[in-house]
């Protein structure tokens, strides 16, 4: 029988290029390193609700351009080093400036840092940002320390609770309590192992046989048999994720609203969330997820009607449509393709599933362009920005939605800016810039015993410090 | 050194010379880069290119396999672009796992094969043949990874034997590592163990029939010690071919067990970094892998010399 | 009591065709420092008869009749006393040499089996036996010789190396099967010359397998003719090959071209082919390629009759065959 | 068997099998579906005949690939000996350095995964196993009177490749092409399973079993049924092939 | 008199060993060592020999099968190893052989019809309806049924399998054959019918024959002449009856000794 204070944690890839949150943007590296290893100014809780963490309070200036950060005192990297405003200069500094893997390089260059004294920092963005404070509390704005970030990807130094203990390439990662913390006494767990199962029977297998405790983000398709488990427990939360199956909004005949529209007539979102997702999903009608601030249901813009979609194309002249959807490796994309594929069918529309690589992924269809459809889960928090952009991989080009972003952007009371992303919302749906399918659900599977567990994630992190065994 | 053995050598070389060629130009002609991998969707195109420049993606083909070629021998295999360590630590880390692996499944898939084959030769048209042949017969029908899956299902699922994946790393002692490639190794040696089952048996009936079989029992000595004594070397030859060629069939389905068990080994490794575009690794292991399989051949071919007298004077 | 002797051995093969009765009710006997020679077309028998001695006939062949050895019943003995008897007391000498070696291993060791299993000698001692032996059947550096393998030893020497095996545990009984047929008659004539010389030497009983009736000739008292599984005619050589009675043998020793001879236009024939063993005729299995058949041929095995001192025949037309050869003296 | 449910899903499945249901998910075997539904609600037992297609698609054209080239190199290698064997079978040790796994691997990361690239990659594996059964058995007719009998007529290395060492080399490669096929099969599951092998949506039993495998713990049936189609299959062509070299044993069919 | 019809002119044939040590020069083995023969039309000449002696190796130069390292093959005058590719096909209308091994010498895929239409098939420009006559005609000259013609050679006893070797020998009335070893595998019964049907077609068609054997009785019986080789050397040659009655070289007395 495992100690009461040790817990294993299983997660499907590696965090890679290493264990440096700046260094790379895979998710997998914040849900190792984030709060555990790494701390940052802020934290955001599974509520949504930013708090403080490395700092103890902020305040904002009127015009959302100037935050001067109050700085926890008395805290100490692994390595023995203090931490104060100048790290967090040094972090911000480092995340911005040249030669940057940061993910959010663009964002931290367009920020100033200044060091007020060794517990204050002020922070002047160029860019109006409402959501501030939630940037702060993820993983691309860790607080390093200065002479041992060039190796943190192997041997991370932070702030946090946990120090890393050894990485088994390609098995695990662990982690042990760290006992110079704050409060290191408050902390239950002494060692948190992540073990990294690719493969979606060999995740179930391991955690049916009991190798792993904890499974966020588990493939759908395995749920079910832990449903009925009395030895487990599922958390099922909400996400920031959107599914869609995108659209090359410059090819033909994809260029023809209509067209677009008869292609989401034709797709009854409740048999994809079925089908992709085991029915853990919530239905979209507009790249916004149900939650966030100012959302609005669109679902109803672009119903399923499957005869409304033949007679859009037969409107839009359109006979005999054969197109391809490029399918990522993700089970979600795969799985959705299939039955896309079949209902699109139903209407007349020949759709030939290609699946590729991520590799592939990324060069043909995101870098070059090069794709009619795809299936994919846009997992940042705010991204309807991207509609704005004219060089994006969706080929969406929209004056009206361009002038309709850049008022959201500089309005600051939350009730106009609500007001505002509901119209874009409801732009977007109207374009039908993609066929919008579902906001995805996060199923955690998790030993029945073990308590803390965040149920919704608005970003991807494991909270250790609150794990513990019941 | 004799011309046989030098001969064998020269080829050698000039198969993993060639392996290396074909490699790389395959993996030259890859779509897509690490660097946009590694940074994914959302990364500003500076990130990503500032990134490829720090992997040193943007060198001229020909720099790089150079470089390569000089890295293989002096043991620098570069850089890993997913896991930012030396490929040569990430590599023997690997093979601390799937050498002792294919070498368990190759131990398995002997002893079970000679022992059933032989049993089932010396049983010839008995109901102990026609038994061990059906259920060789099975043992080729079927998928390993699915028999794998069997496995889990029933010792570590049900039974709770085993772990059901992973690899505790032999510093956990070699037990419990010995314990998680138990089962591996078992579902790789199935139809392993079941193809040469059928090549042993019917290599030890065609030595049966042999002259000199005959001579050795008129000179009095028993059927077993016959078996033993004349049958079993001069049977080993095709039995040895086979599981040379066996033994390369083997290290590639380690690639599909190690993702059943998700096992840490180079297979899963060459799996992943192709996925990742991490072409510095890819490439190393590749060329491990094929040089494991000409060197494994070369061993058969050197073994064939010493079990067959006759064999060294004809390829002389 | 003589050495050897076999009493109406049958042997029974299973082939694809059904049984096939590839030997009949074959009797002799065998006395030591004696030499029976067995003649008779391919296929006639004869290596199975020679088989049959040691018990080591194909799978699934059934045996009837009786072989002792020394009055001792070897038809039915137990597989570890025949394990006993091969290679110590009765020993055997196979055909083909280019194959009866194993090749993986040295000559020293195979010759040196026999020894250890019979006469429970060490290593060393064997091999100093072995060298022994390999010197009497004229291997030259015998010493240096014994380690190397098959495939280094010509045709002749390897069947030297047989022979050497088969006597080194000083057989009663020497059962050579056709040892010669694959040499060139150099060597043949050496090796033959040797058996001999053991034979008369060590008083074993000699069983020696031929098609080649010269080489019977040479060596055998007595001459066995065998042809489609039984014994069609036996008796003095010198009386079987002057005086040949059955048909069969009458043919078979004037077919063959001979040196000694004028050189003759044709050379006389049997006419037809050696018949197969699974549908032989219930009858005689000569009868229809012999030009004495009369229906009664057909019907059943004929005895055997005698025709002079111990020289036997089976056949029910001698007296027409008889009447023939004095009314056209060759 | 398993030809006859290939050629009967051109005219009839009990279901269309492409289409999605998804109201009777995941059925259990009974009723209307008798082998049960996967988790789109499609008809298993329909599926499965389509699948059928597949498999045998990949296996004639595998075999195919390496039957042709294999024995083009291994006749050729008979044929001229010298230094063209030589390097034809340095070729062959060099071929059997990448499993059919490995290059499919590398293929499917270069063109794409898909059904062409992985019967492509097995095929390409099989050409040395097949260049080596031919050379062996080729180098054994040329070593016959008969082919000698045939250069006293002044026939060149060609026509006697065609008109004798062709002919006595093809029963081996017959039997030879049994066995791989029925490798084939299990290689296209096999790669099927890590995702590179046929396509959605488009069947194959291989690509059945491995997206049944997550759900082994709660719809058996999808597991079990391409499993046992494979295993039945395989046992089929592996007895056909024993049958098959019976048949052309010479020891049986003649009377040597 | 008239020239011969081959002429075999100071033939050597040397096989190149494989190496032992790879810095010694390989091996060599001279299997021919300088042969002189010559056979005039209509006449038999024997080779007799012990095994190794050289005689399928002069068999194979006399055929064209195998290039010699030195000396010449004079076929009705004409160097065959000196002449066109093309010239030579033609020729070799005129050479058949006849191999030791009747199982191993008949392709066991085709029938008997088209074992024997090969050579015409391939040296002449018969017609088919021609050609099958002729075959016909040759697989009834060695005393087989027409019938025989479609039948594998799986169906025929070792005897009439060689029959069926000769008839492919003869189909194209060569004037010379090669028989090498031609009946040391079969059985003394069936090795006098193949010799009776020999001297028959030798009659029938004045074949001239090259006659190998080992077998003294069996040159004696067919040949006009004998040439003994030894260690790839002609040490002794002359009708059998005087050669055999009285040998000079020691070689050919223990020979002859041995047969006796
Ligand atoms: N294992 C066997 N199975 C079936 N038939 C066999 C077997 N061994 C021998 N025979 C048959 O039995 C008959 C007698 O065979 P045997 O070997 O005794 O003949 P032989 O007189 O020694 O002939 P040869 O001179 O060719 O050696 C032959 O027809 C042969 O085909
Ligand atoms: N291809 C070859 N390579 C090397 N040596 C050869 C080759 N062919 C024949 N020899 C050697 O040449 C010599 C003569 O061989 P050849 O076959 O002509 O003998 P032979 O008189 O026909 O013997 P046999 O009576 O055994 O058929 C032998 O020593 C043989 O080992
Ligand atoms: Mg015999
Ligand atoms: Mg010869």
């Amino acid at each position: 029988q495992r100690r009461k204070d040790t817990l294993v944690l299983a997660m499907a890839l590696e965090p890679s290029p290493g264990l440096d949150p700046t260094g790379g943007a895979a998710s997998s590296i914040a849900e190792v390193t984030l709060y555990s290893v790494y701390e940052t100014l802020t934290k955001i809780h599974q509520d949504g609700s930013v708090k403080p963490l490395l700092a103890e309070s902020w305040e904002v200036s009127p015009d959302l351009t100037t935050y001067t950060f109050r700085l926890r005192k008395g805290v100490k990297f692994h390595n023995g080093e203090p931490f104060n405003a100048h790290a967090v200069k040094f972090s911000f500094d480092r995340a911005g400036g040249e030669g940057s893997t940061n993910k959010d390089r663009r964002t931290f260059a367009s920020i100033t840092t200044r060091v007020i004294d060794d517990h204050t920092v002020v922070l002047l963005t160029k860019e109006i940002d409402p959501d501030f404070p939630f940037l702060l509390g993820q993983a691309t704005a860790i607080i390093v320390e200065p002479k041992s970030a060039p190796t943190n990807a192997t041997q991370p130094v932070g702030t946090g609770p946990f120090r890393l203990e050894n990485w088994a390439r390609g098995v695990s990662v662990t982690l042990v309590r760290w006992d110079g913390y704050r409060n290191a006494a408050g902390i239950p767990l002494r060692r948190a192992t992540f073990r990294f199962i690719p493969d979606p029977a060999a995740q179930a297998a391991a955690l049916l046989a009991g190798d792993v405790d904890v499974f966020a983000r588990v493939t759908p398709r395995s749920v079910p048999q832990f449903k009925d488990n009395p030895r487990f427990q599922l958390l099922v939360g909400a996400s920031r994720a959107k599914t869609i199956l995108a659209m090359n909004n410059k090819r033909k005949p994809l260029d023809d609203v209509r067209v677009r529209r008869a292609i989401a007539a034709a797709i009854d979102r409740k048999a994809v969330i079925q089908g992709a997702a085991e029915g853990y999903g919530v239905p979209i009608g507009s790249h916004y997820v149900p939650g966030a601030l100012g959302y609005v249901d669109t679902t109803g813009i672009n119903p399923y009607d499957p005869a409304k979609a033949t007679a859009l194309l037969k409107e839009a002249g359109v006979t005999g449509l054969d197109l391809t959807i490029t399918l990522p490796p993700t089970p979600y994309a795969r799985q959705g393709g299939e039955v896309i594929a079949a209902m699109l069918s139903r209407v007349g529309i020949r759709a030939k599933l290609q699946n590729v690589e991520w590799a592939q992924w990324l060069s043909g269809v995101y870098g070059n362009r090069n794709y009619d459809m795809t299936i994919i889960s846009h997992v940042e928090p705010f991204d309807l920005g991207n509609f704005a952009k004219p060089d994006y991989y969706w080929n969406y080009q929209s004056p009206k939605f361009d002038d309709l972003y850049d008022r959201i952007r500089k309005t600051q009371k939350p009730a106009d800016r609500a007001r505002l992303l509901g119209e874009a919302q409801r732009l977007v749906a109207q374009d039908c810039v993609h066929a919008f399918l579902y906001q995805p659900q996060w199923v955690t599977v998790a030993n029945r015993n073990v308590k803390g567990l965040w149920k919704d994630m608005p970003i991807f992190v494991n909270d250790l410090s609150a794990l513990s065994w019941a | 050194m004799s011309v046989f053995l030098v001969k064998r050598l020269i080829t050698l070389a000039a198969t993993l010379a060639g392996t290396s060629l074909v490699v790389f130009l395959v993996l030259e002609i890859l779509p897509g880069n690490a660097a946009q991998i590694l940074m994914g969707p959302d990364a500003s195109p500076e990130a990503v290119q500032a990134l490829a420049a720090r992997l040193g993606l943007d060198q001229p083909a020909t720099g790089r396999y150079l470089h390569w070629l000089a890295g293989l021998f002096t043991g620098d295999l570069g850089t890993s672009y997913a896991y930012s360590s030396p490929v040569s630590e990430l590599i023997a880390e690997r093979l601390t796992l799937t050498v002792p692996l294919a070498v368990l499944a190759m131990a398995l898939t002997t002893v079970i094969a000679l022992a059933a084959g032989v049993y089932a030769a010396s049983r010839h048209n008995k109901a102990g043949d026609l038994g061990v042949m059906a259920l060789s017969q099975a043992g080729i029908a079927i998928p390993n990874f699915w028999f794998a899956i069997l496995l889990i299902l029933v010792f570590s699922v049900h039974l709770r034997w085993f772990s059901a994946v992973g690899f505790p790393g032999w510093e956990e002692g070699v037990w419990p590592a010995l314990q998680s490639l138990l089962l591996p190794a078992v579902s790789l040696a199935v139809v392993q163990s079941a193809i040469l089952a059928r090549i042993t048996r019917s290599a030890v009936l065609d030595v049966l029939r042999e002259d000199f079989v005959r001579t050795a029992r008129a000179k009095g000595l028993s059927r077993r010690a016959t078996l033993w004594g004349h049958v079993l070397r001069n049977a080993m030859i095709p039995v040895i071919t086979v599981m040379g060629l066996q033994f390369a069939e083997l290290l590639a389905g380690t690639i599909v067990v190690e993702t059943v068990f998700n096992l840490p080994g180079l297979g899963r490794l060459i799996f992943q970094s192709i996925a990742n575009r991490d072409l510095v690794v890819v490439r190393n292991c590749v060329m491990l892998l094929a040089a494991m399989v000409v060197i494994v051949n070369f061993v058969v071919d050197v073994l064939y010399a010493a079990i067959d007298p006759r064999v060294k004077a004809a390829t002389l | 009591m003589p050495l050897l002797d076999v009493s109406d051995l049958s042997i029974t093969l299973r082939t694809q065709r059904g049984p096939a009765r590839a030997v009949r009710d074959v009797s002799f006997t065998l006395d030591r420092g004696e030499t029976a020679g067995l003649v008779g077309e391919s296929g006639s028998g004869k290596t199975l008869t020679a088989l049959a001695l040691l018990g080591l006939l194909p799978e699934g062949a059934q045996v009837t009749g009786s072989i002792r050895l020394e009055g001792e019943e070897l038809v039915g003995a137990s597989e570890d006393r025949l394990c006993d008897l091969r290679g110590n007391r009765i020993a055997m000498v196979f055909q083909e040499p280019m194959t009866a070696l194993n090749p993986v291993h040295p000559v020293g060791r195979q010759v040196a089996e026999p020894l250890r299993a019979h006469k429970g000698l060490d290593a060393a001692a064997a091999r100093k036996e072995v060298i022994a032996l390999l010197d009497r059947v004229g291997i030259a550096e015998a010493a240096r010789r014994v380690d190397q393998y098959p495939h280094q030893f010509s045709g002749g020497q390897r069947q030297r190396i047989t022979i050497a095996m088969a006597l080194a545990c000083g057989p009663d009984l020497l059962v050579a099967d056709e040892p010669t047929t694959a040499l060139d008659v150099m060597v043949q004539q050496q090796i033959l010359g040797l058996v001999r010389e053991l034979v008369r030497e060590r008083g074993m009983a000699l069983l020696l397998v031929s098609h080649n009736l010269g080489v019977i000739a040479d060596n055998a008292a007595r001459t066995m003719v065998m042809y489609g599984g039984s014994v069609v005619e036996s008796g003095p050589t010198r009386d079987v090959f002057a005086r040949p009675r059955m048909p069969y043998t009458l043919g078979l020793v004037a077919a063959r071209p001979r040196l000694t001879t004028q050189q003759l236009d044709r050379l006389p024939t049997i006419a037809g082919t050696v018949p197969d063993l699974a549908d032989l005729p219930a009858g005689c299995p000569f009868a229809g390629r012999c030009r004495y058949t009369v229906d009664a041929c057909f019907v059943t095995s004929p005895p055997p009759e005698i025709v002079g001192p111990s020289h036997v025949a089976r056949c029910i037309r001698l007296d027409a065959v008889q009447a023939d050869l004095q009314g056209a003296p060759a | 068997m398993v030809l006859l449910a290939a050629l009967l899903s051109f005219a009839w499945t009990p279901f269309p099998p492409l289409d999605i249901d998804m109201d009777s998910r995941l059925l259990p075997p009974g009723g209307p579906h008798w082998l049960g539904t996967d988790p789109y609600g499609r008809d298993e037992l329909s599926l499965l005949l389509l699948g059928a297609r597949s498999s045998i698609v990949v296996g004639v054209v595998a075999v195919g690939i390496g039957l042709t080239l294999g024995a083009l190199l291994g006749l050729l290698a008979s044929a001229l000996r010298g230094w063209v064997e030589e390097v034809t079978m340095r070729l062959a040790d060099f071929g059997f350095a990448f499993p059919a796994l490995l290059s499919a691997i590398m293929l499917t990361a270069v063109f794409g995964p898909g059904m062409v690239i992985a019967m492509v990659a097995i095929g390409l594996y099989n050409v040395p196993t097949f260049a080596r059964v031919t050379r062996a058995s080729a180098n054994a007719v040329w070593s016959r009177d008969f082919v000698l009998a045939a250069r006293a007529c002044g026939k060149g290395r060609l026509a006697i490749t065609l008109e004798h060492v062709l002919p006595n080399v093809a029963s081996v490669l017959v039997v030879q092409a049994t066995i791989r096929f029925a490798i084939a099969i299990l290689a296209e599951a096999a790669l099927a399973f890590l995702g590179l092998g046929t396509q959605p949506p488009q069947p194959s039993w291989g690509r059945m079993l491995s997206e049944a495998q997550t759900l082994m713990g709660q719809a058996w049936w999808l597991a079990l049924f391409p499993g046992l189609a494979i295993a039945v299959t395989v046992l089929g062509l592996n007895l056909l092939g024993d049958g098959l070299r019976d048949l052309l044993d010479p020891r049986l069919a003649r009377d040597r | 008199m008239s020239a011969p019809l081959l002429q075999v002119e100071r033939l050597v044939r040397e096989y190149t060993l494989p190496r032992e040590k790879l810095f010694t020069p390989p091996g060599l083995v001279r299997a021919l060592d300088g042969v002189d023969l010559r056979i005039n039309a209509g006449r038999s000449l024997g080779i007799v020999g012990e095994s190794g002696s050289g005689k399928s190796t002069l068999a194979r130069l006399v055929m064209a099968l195998d290039r010699p390292t030195s000396g010449r093959v004079l076929f009705d005058g004409r160097d065959l190893h000196a002449m066109p590719s093309g010239d030579l096909r033609q020729a070799r209308r005129d050479f058949q052989m006849v191999f030791q091994d009747p199982y191993g010498s008949l392709d066991p895929r085709q029938t008997v019809a088209r074992i024997v239409d090969e050579p015409l098939a391939a040296l002449t420009d018969a017609t088919r309806d021609a050609r099958r006559e002729r075959v016909a005609a040759a697989i009834e000259s060695v005393g087989l049924r027409r019938a025989d013609m479609d039948k594998y050679p799986h169906e025929f006893s070792g005897g009439q399998r060689q029959r069926i070797a000769i008839a492919r020998a003869i189909v194209t009335r060569p004037r010379l054959v090669v028989a090498d070893e031609p009946v040391s595998a079969l059985d003394v019964s069936v090795q006098a019918q193949m010799l009776n049907l020999m001297s028959d077609l030798q009659q029938a068609f004045g074949v001239t024959y090259l006659l190998i054997s080992h077998d003294l009785s069996v040159v004696q019986h067919l040949c006009d002449d004998v040439a003994v080789l030894w260690r790839g050397r002609i040490v002794e040659q002359g009708p059998p009856s005087t050669l055999f009655a009285s040998p000079r070289h020691p070689y050919t007395q223990a020979l002859v000794a041995a047969a006796l």
